[in-house]
């Protein structure tokens, strides 16, 4: 009836099975060739999910809950531990499914350009696909232990991607980085599993939060530092190490060693929002515990405004989208810490597109400059690549926030959201707001800096020029999407239905947090306030950059934020080093080399000096060995016949 | 005191006796001689206990084959006088008292337990019941020691022939 | 003095039969000697011994004499104790194998103790006989190491590996008797080779005292090749071959104990004989079937023409000392023939003593007539011969042997 | 009528002198000679055994017993003359090494 549904599994076997393909025989095969495999698997898988998502809402018409299938057991270790190859989709998944195939795919086409002149790439596609792979288990997985296999496995692709260029040292070292910070979360996340297996006896979605739901539970946890709570916190620590979040946030800049196309796919469009998406996922867990909402809602907010501070000066065009994708994550959190989940995950898509089509703008630039980054080295290219302009163009006006463009809807429902929840919402509102308006400014001096003014870069040996066909039709599909990707909440603004929000109310319906019609008016005004927020930091932008500038010494705050509060050269001295003393000095020397191998070889020793003694038995002289055996006779007969024998010997006694 | 026990006795000591001779004798030849008497007397006491059959093997099989196989051996070897050398301190202080304690310790145990009385001899089963015995109840065991024999040959003859043959 | 013997009879009839069992030997054994020398110098066309006594026939008892005489000397640094013993263990071994031969079927009571002819009637006789044969080796085996001579060891150890490997040979054989026969009696063998009508048909060489199948003449020649063997009988005589070893085991052996051996060996000759006579040839049963009573008188019709030809022959021999003894051997031959026919009582006595003594004889016979025949063996040829041939067709005679007797059982 | 005790007695005494001549012996020959006088002893204990019982087994076991005890002295004189041959002696307190 629903062959999709029926084999929900073909959606991530497909790129799988092209990363195999890919991996194993590309290694002399044309570009050609990969191309259609790589794009192949992942445009099939695409078209997949679109089937998925229709045969799914034909299902949920019918019978109004979740579609879960059951494929194999995977793990059946304890009597109530049975976790099965189990696959889920929810109106949520269906958000997350069509985000990632969809911008997937696009970026896959985009990549067939900006690769071209790669090594390694049939590398790239293998790691690529893999990825999709992953990321699609994330998202369709039906229990903790599933999505965590998901959640590792992007990781692992990441770390692969980061450190594409593995000959160049910066890029290993990112990619390490990437890695190590994310398992500090995956740590705090999977602790987080342990404690509901503990306390549910299940890793089920369904279960669990059917049980989280038993009001037995919600009582349990209103001690703020109930079950739940600690928890959640676990979880978002995960969410936090996968998100880019304070205070992991620290591997993302330096993620963008990456070839452009990742850093758009993993580090702007998909990966990192998975933080995101477990904290949407788990919401029933998450508003037992208004702890863990506020810890949710207050991280997401420092890191909104955080992030977008040092965006302000960085002079890496890329490093720039960076820190702007962090703090967007932020604005995704606070409106999930506030309640509103539907909120944060349409900015989750919103953001998806339009940062998915600022970066391979981005890239589009960096491929006209033949590789360079530094926007103090570009200018003037407004005329000379009108299509990556116009692009570009199109996104930052999105994140911006302008009217009627994608982000315009989501980040106002996030901050509108935040405004009317509850104690200190109005607080978290001014910084959400505060951050806003940093984001345009940053945004539109990205812009100037860019493709305004007069060209900083030598004419001679950087031949500007349009990237082909094949990166510029994505780029133009994004920008339509960021353009239009809002409209889900166009009606909202004259009172009508956000459809959204209406769309995700089965996942949702829980606990989102009331407001939209009631305070109608109140949001109409928000939404001008935002709009406002926006052209001030346009204006400013406008200020310091449209006429041309030379760039200025770096001084005091600039300074500071330039070098992002020297969070790095802080971690570096308070967590790296004395870890890495204490593991060479205490683990390695002292237990290591002292306790273990000492035990050993101490063995050892003692063993070679027993066998030294005792070796004086086996002399080689038969006599002796003879003499031997009889001492064993004598002891085994007066074994034997001690019950006849004692009679004889201690007859007397007694 | 009648004739068998008399009988009994003297090939008992003429066993004890050769057995002693056996350890005493310098020669490895006048040893096995010594062991040859020793043989046929227990030979005889297999007759006198009326197992006819295996008096007769023993004297064809341990007198005749293995002894002169011995014999051979030594003449081969032309092996002269042993020397009375004392490498093992633990042989010539220990041994001969351990030796001494096993046979005491099964004597002891033989006289303490309560064996069945001896029969009549002349009840005993005839050659053909024991032959009977053998290779009907005993028969894959029997086959066995063929293979066992057979075994054997071949691994005396690898190991005496020269390496250039 | 009567019931004395009649209480210790038991140890004293023995004893008597043992006397004169050995002297009966000794004397066999001395004029074999002289029946050798005579056949073959005859073979050779020569007169042989001539000189001592009417056709030498005191050359044994000159023989005997001068062994007894002779001086004993020693070889340097023997070894004594295995020096001395080897002869006597020699012919020990010889004369005790004959202990359990039975040389007749009668049974006879003496003082109230009941014996055969015969010393000593075990019912595992065959068996003991083997086990007896199989200590003969060490009377070599020692005469030839403790000699302290090369040739005598050489000659020991030749003698003792030709012993244990012809003794497979030679008790194989006789298995497929011992099958037909179901007994290691001696007694028992014979008598029932007797028990069919057909006279010499039915000896185990023939075996139709069973029906067609039954023969042992391949087991006979088996038997009869290992026993020459055994024996160290030509073609077998490597161990004392003069020409290579100068008379082998016994080259540093003089006088008694010199005897010694050579009685030894003839003794074990006449042993084997009369295994091979009982075994195979029915024994004391004469070659008539015992319905023909009147082949009773064939002992007389032998001996009466003999004696008379005796003493045809006697009174014209040379000197008179032959005139003299050799008509009255004749006489007395002639004598007991007519005797014979006289007493039917003693004739049946003799009857059995009679065909043993004769079937022997022929033995013993041929043991000489080989020995003036044929070559001797290579050693080589001699240890293929026995490993490869004798030892294979005697194991095949048995397979036969027990073959047929489970079809003729079913 | 013999006991049985006085046949157990006396293997005992065999068995024992054998033991003896294992440990006192020099000559490899002569300790497998008392070797082979311990087998012997035994086998009086089991004709002895079987006598008192009436039951035949313990003589096929001594059958059994002896062949192997052949077999044994094949092998173990094969031994022996090879040991001879490369060890120069046959006193066993020189032959102590497991390789030359």
């Amino acid at each position: 009836m629903h062959p999709i549904l029926d084999y929900l599994w073909i959606i991530p076997l497909l790129p799988l099975v092209g990363s195999a393909i890919n991996g194993i025989f590309g290694w002399n095969w044309s570009k050609t060739t990969i191309n259609a495999v790589a794009l192949g698997s992942t445009g099939l898988s695409f078209l997949c999910a679109i089937e998925a998502v229709r045969e799914f809402l034909d299902y949920f018409a019918q019978y109004h809950q979740p579609f879960t299938k059951h494929f194999v057991d995977w793990i059946v270790a304890y009597k109530d531990l049975t976790i099965g190859f189990d696959l889920q989709i929810d109106h949520l998944t269906v958000v997350m499914l069509l985000v990632v195939t969809g911008v997937g795919f696009l970026i896959h086409i985009y990549s067939t350009g900006y690769m071209a002149h790669e090594e390694g790439y049939f590398r790239f596609f293998a790691y690529m696909n893999l990825f999709m792979f992953f990321m699609l288990i994330l998202v369709l997985a039906a229990n903790y232990t599933l999505l965590f296999v998901g959640w590792e496995g992007v990781g692992l692709c990441s770390y692969l991607l980061i450190g594409f260029y593995y000959l160049r040292h910066a890029a290993a070292q990112a990619g390490k980085k990437a890695f190590i910070v994310n398992r500090i979360g995956d740590f705090g996340f999977m602790l987080g599993m342990f404690l509901l297996f503990r306390t549910f006896h299940s890793l089920d979605f369904h279960t669990v939060f059917e049980a989280a739901s038993q009001p037995s539970v919600a009582h349990e946890s209103l001690g703020q530092f109930g079950v739940l709570t600690v928890a959640c916190l676990l979880l978002f620590m995960g969410a936090t190490g996968k998100s880019a979040q304070i205070p992991l946030y620290v591997w993302l800049p330096d993620a963008m060693e990456g070839p452009t196309p990742v850093s758009a796919l993993i580090h702007a469009a998909t990966m990192v929002t998975a933080g995101v998406y477990v904290v949407a996922r788990s919401h029933v867990l998450f508003l037992h515990s208004e702890t863990a909402m506020y810890v949710v809602a207050i991280v997401g907010c420092a890191t909104a405004f955080f992030a977008a501070t040092i965006g302000l000066v960085q002079s890496d065009i890329k490093k720039v989208l960076a820190y702007s994708t962090v703090s967007q994550l932020g604005y995704m959190f606070l409106g999930c810490g506030v309640g509103a989940f539907s909120a944060g995950i349409f900015h989750l898509m919103t953001h998806a597109f339009f940062k998915a089509l600022l970066f391979l703008s981005a890239g589009s630039v960096i491929h006209a400059m033949g590789g360079e980054q530094d926007m103090w080295h570009m200018g003037g290219l407004a005329s000379k690549i009108k299509v990556t302009f116009w692009c570009m163009l199109f996104g930052t006006i999105a994140i911006a926030g302008f009217f009627p463009f994608a982000a315009f809807f989501s980040k106002d429902a996030i901050l509108f959201a935040a405004f009317n929840s509850e104690h200190g919402g109005k607080a978290l509102y001014a910084v959400g707001l505060l951050a806003a308006v940093l984001t345009s400014f940053y945004m539109f001096r990205l812009v100037w800096l860019t493709f305004f003014g007069k060209n900083r870069y030598d004419e001679h040996h950087v031949h500007v020029h349009e990237s082909p066909r094949n990166m510029t039709v994505p780029l133009m599909i994004l920008a339509f999407l960021s353009l239009t990707g809002g409209w889900f909440a166009f009606p909202a603004l004259f009172g009508g239905k956000d459809y959204f929000t209406d769309f995700l109310s089965p996942v949702f319906a829980s606990g989102e947090t009331a407001g939209g019609e009631a305070l109608h008016s109140l949001e109409l005004a928000l939404s001008g306030v935002a709009m406002v927020a926006a052209t001030l930091g346009l204006i400013v932008a406008w200020r310091m950059y449209s006429k041309d500038v030379k760039r200025g010494p770096e001084t005091g705050l600039h300074k500071l934020l330039y070098n992002k509060y020297y969070v790095d050269e802080i971690y570096q001295a308070v967590i790296v080093n004395p870890l890495i003393w204490i593991s060479r000095n205490i683990l390695w020397k002292a237990v290591d080399e002292g306790t273990i191998d000492g035990a050993v070889n101490g063995i050892a020793y003692g063993v070679r000096e027993i066998g030294d003694g005792v070796r004086h038995a086996q002399s080689g002289n038969t006599r002796s060995y003879a003499v031997w055996v009889l001492v064993g006779a004598v002891v085994v007969f007066g074994i034997i016949f001690w019950p006849i024998l004692h009679p004889v010997l201690f007859g007397g006694v007694r | 005191m009648n004739a068998s026990l008399a009988i009994f006795f003297v090939l008992a000591a003429v066993a004890v006796a050769a057995a002693v001779s056996l350890i005493l004798q310098r020669h490895p030849i006048h040893s096995a001689l010594s062991l040859i008497v020793v043989m046929v007397a227990l030979a005889g006491l297999y007759l006198l206990m009326g197992a006819e059959f295996v008096a007769a093997v023993q004297i064809i099989v341990y007198g005749g084959a293995v002894m002169v196989l011995f014999v051979f051996v030594i003449m081969l070897l032309n092996a002269g006088e042993e020397e009375h050398t004392n490498f093992s301190k633990l042989a010539a202080y220990a041994g001969i008292p351990m030796a001494v304690a096993v046979a005491g310790l099964i004597a002891a145990a033989i006289t303490r337990s309560t064996l069945p009385p001896a029969q009549d001899p002349t009840a005993l089963t005839s050659t053909k019941s024991l032959s009977m015995l053998l290779f009907q109840d005993f028969v894959y065991p029997f086959e066995l020691t063929s293979f066992l024999i057979l075994v054997a040959i071949l691994g005396a003859i690898v190991l005496a022939q020269r390496e250039g043959n | 003095m009567s019931e004395f013997l009649h209480q210790y009879a038991f140890l004293i009839v023995p004893i008597i039969k043992v006397a004169i069992l050995v002297l009966v030997v000794l004397t066999v054994d001395a004029y074999l000697t002289w029946l050798e020398r005579k056949v073959i110098a005859h073979i050779q066309a020569r007169w042989g011994p001539h000189r001592v006594g009417p056709h030498g026939l005191m050359q044994p008892l000159a023989d005997g004499l001068k062994f007894i005489f002779k001086e004993d000397p020693m070889p340097a640094n023997v070894d004594k104790p295995a020096y001395f013993i080897a002869p006597f263990v020699a012919l020990m071994l010889a004369l005790t194998s004959l202990a359990v031969i039975p040389f007749g079927p009668q049974k006879f009571t003496l003082w109230g103790y009941e014996s055969s002819l015969g010393i000593a009637d075990v019912n595992i006789s065959l068996l003991v006989l083997f086990a007896i044969t199989a200590l003969g080796v060490y009377g070599v085996a020692l005469a030839g190491w403790a000699s302290n001579n090369k040739y005598s060891l050489l000659g020991g150890l030749r003698s003792s590996a030709q012993m244990i490997s012809y003794e497979l040979a030679l008790t194989l054989s006789v298995v497929g008797v011992l099958l037909i026969a179901g007994s290691f009696s001696l007694r028992e063998i014979v008598e029932q080779q007797g028990t069919s009508n057909l006279g010499f048909l039915s000896w185990n060489l023939f075996g139709f005292g069973h029906g067609i199948g039954f023969t042992q003449i391949i087991g006979f020649s088996c038997f009869f090749i290992a026993a020459i063997a055994e024996t160290n009988r030509v073609p077998f005589d490597l161990p004392e071959a003069e020409s290579e070893l100068v008379a082998g085991f016994h080259t540093e052996y003089a006088s008694m104990k010199f005897a010694m051996f050579f009685i030894g060996e003839y003794t074990s000759m006449v042993a084997v004989s009369c295994l091979a006579t009982i075994l195979f040839f029915g024994g004391w049963l004469s070659p008539f079937p015992a319905s023909w009573t009147f082949t009773y008188y064939v002992p007389s019709l032998l001996f009466i023409p003999f004696g008379l030809w005796m003493i045809y022959d006697g009174i014209h021999y040379e000197n008179i000392f032959g005139r003299i003894v050799l008509p009255g051997i004749g006489t007395v031959l002639t004598v007991v023939g007519i005797a014979l026919i006289l007493f039917p009582p003693a004739n049946h006595l003799l009857q059995g003593l009679f065909w043993f003594a004769l079937k022997v004889f022929i033995f013993m016979f041929v043991y000489i007539w080989m020995r003036g025949t044929l070559p001797r063996f290579r050693y080589d040829q001699l240890m293929s011969f026995g490993w490869k041939f004798l030892l294979p067709v005697s194991i095949a005679n048995v397979v036969l042997t027990s073959a047929v007797i489970l079809w003729r059982m079913h | 009528m013999i006991p049985t005790s006085y046949y157990l007695i006396l293997s005992a005494i065999l068995f024992g002198l054998g033991m003896i001549a294992f440990v006192f012996k020099r000559n490899i020959i002569t300790i497998f000679m008392a070797i082979e006088l311990m087998l012997n002893a035994v086998n009086l204990a089991f004709v002895a055994f079987s006598t008192a019982f009436g039951k035949s087994d313990g003589e096929v076991f001594v059958l059994f017993v002896i062949v192997v005890a052949a077999a044994e002295a094949a092998v173990g004189l094969g031994i022996i003359i090879l040991t001879a041959r490369n060890r120069r002696s046959l006193n066993v307190e020189r032959v102590d090494l497991l390789k030359l």
